[in-house]
């Protein structure tokens, strides 16, 4: 199935975009997507512990399954104020 | 003029005191407003950037208010974030929240800025004199009874 | 704009927050808006009179901003208070309070209100329906320190 | 000597002015004075142990010593705000 990435912050630097389309294997959960992002941009790996996530614009956890046409986002942590 | 926004406009404060003013009901008006620091840790800022995972963001900014009106019931509060390019001494936050009495005026306005540092997905990118740095706060989780707690604590409720 | 006032005209707090920002250096401004509520202990008011020792209670403002300063060093603090006839919903009095950081523009803020309370000679005559009433607060005592240090610990310092 | 009584709020109300001109001992404290003032409007009374006082716009004590043309003001208590 495939996925919206959304990158923020120092995610998106890294990445060098703030929007990835990916396929994934169905019955992945925000966890298996990070992990395969990491693989893919090692310098992430630092997030590992402080990551949040986001499916289709709500508060998910990293266990949440996803669905075909999901935006799943990953908040590095937040300074808004 | 909604009761939370994130939004690339300059702030303006007086709409969210009318907005909170109950036309009467409420004596106890408190805001604040949050503005770019010329100086941080020891560097010479030139600018900020913000950046808002926006749809999210909103939900949780009207979360907090929520929230706010549920700790202190009666209480009512707005807040808008900017986003984007602003320069020092421009606005970054703008809140109001207004009581009958001071005691809780004060509490929850505190209270949503607390709770803003806590789990609203924006992220702060700061320009100084010699290079740029995102700005990493808080792990972001709603649901953590804990740090929503400690942001009440901090509001001195 | 002077930091303190006691005026018969209406009251703005936009000139306080331009006065207390500290041009880029202050990034936490906190304010108070203390208006005319249409009801007090059941009764349903229709207007409010103050009144006050002019001069005294200008010097009272500038004791407290003073306070304020000595209490968190380098906040900046400002204070207007409205007399004579007041409608519903008008602002009796306006404080602005700016610093580094927001902690201490919180506690300053809510000091100024505080110690107002406490010493500033200005009196409250609510008119409501079916009478009227001198509003008798507290004994002014400008020396008692544990009533300045009640202020600060409802300041949440 | 003369000094000049400024009143407020109820204790303008019970005298029915601001204003009062009265002479008074050399060397008479604000004390004096408003235990003179209470006798001459006994409903004043009531304030015995909640009032405060102010010498030529300036806060002052109870034993303050008055001197010629002092303004000597008398404070219920307060409710600003």
């Amino acid at each position: 199935m495939r996925v919206t990435v959304r990158l923020f912050a120092r995610l998106r630097d890294i990445a060098g975009t703030s929007d990835l389309a990916r396929d994934v294997p169905a019955g992945s959960t925000a966890a298996d997507v990070w992990r395969a992002l990491v693989m893919e941009f090692p310098e992430m790996a630092r997030y590992d512990s402080s990551i949040s996530t986001a499916v289709n614009a709500d508060y998910a956890k990293m266990t949440t399954s996803l669905a075909d046409n999901d935006e799943i986002a990953f908040l590095p942590p937040v300074s808004g104020g | 003029m909604r009761a939370v926004a994130v939004t690339p406009d300059p702030l303006q404060l007086e709409p969210l005191l009318c907005l909170v003013a109950d036309g009467g009901g409420h004596g106890a008006i408190v805001s604040f407003v949050g503005t770019v620091r010329d100086n941080n840790l020891q560097r010479r800022v030139t600018h900020l950037e913000y950046e808002a995972y926006e749809p999210l963001a909103v939900k949780a900014l009207e979360q907090i208010v929520e929230e706010a009106g549920a700790q202190w019931p009666g209480i009512r509060a707005a807040v808008h974030h900017r986003t984007g390019r602003l320069a020092i001494g421009e606005a970054s936050i703008v809140i109001a929240a207004a009581s009958a009495h001071r005691a809780n005026a004060f509490a929850a306005c505190r209270y949503v800025i607390e709770r803003v540092k806590q789990i609203v997905p924006i992220w702060k990118h700061e320009f100084f004199e010699g290079g740029e740095v995102w700005i990493e706060g808080a792990t972001v989780n709603p649901t953590d009874e804990a740090a929503r707690l400690e942001a009440v604590r901090r509001s001195c409720a």
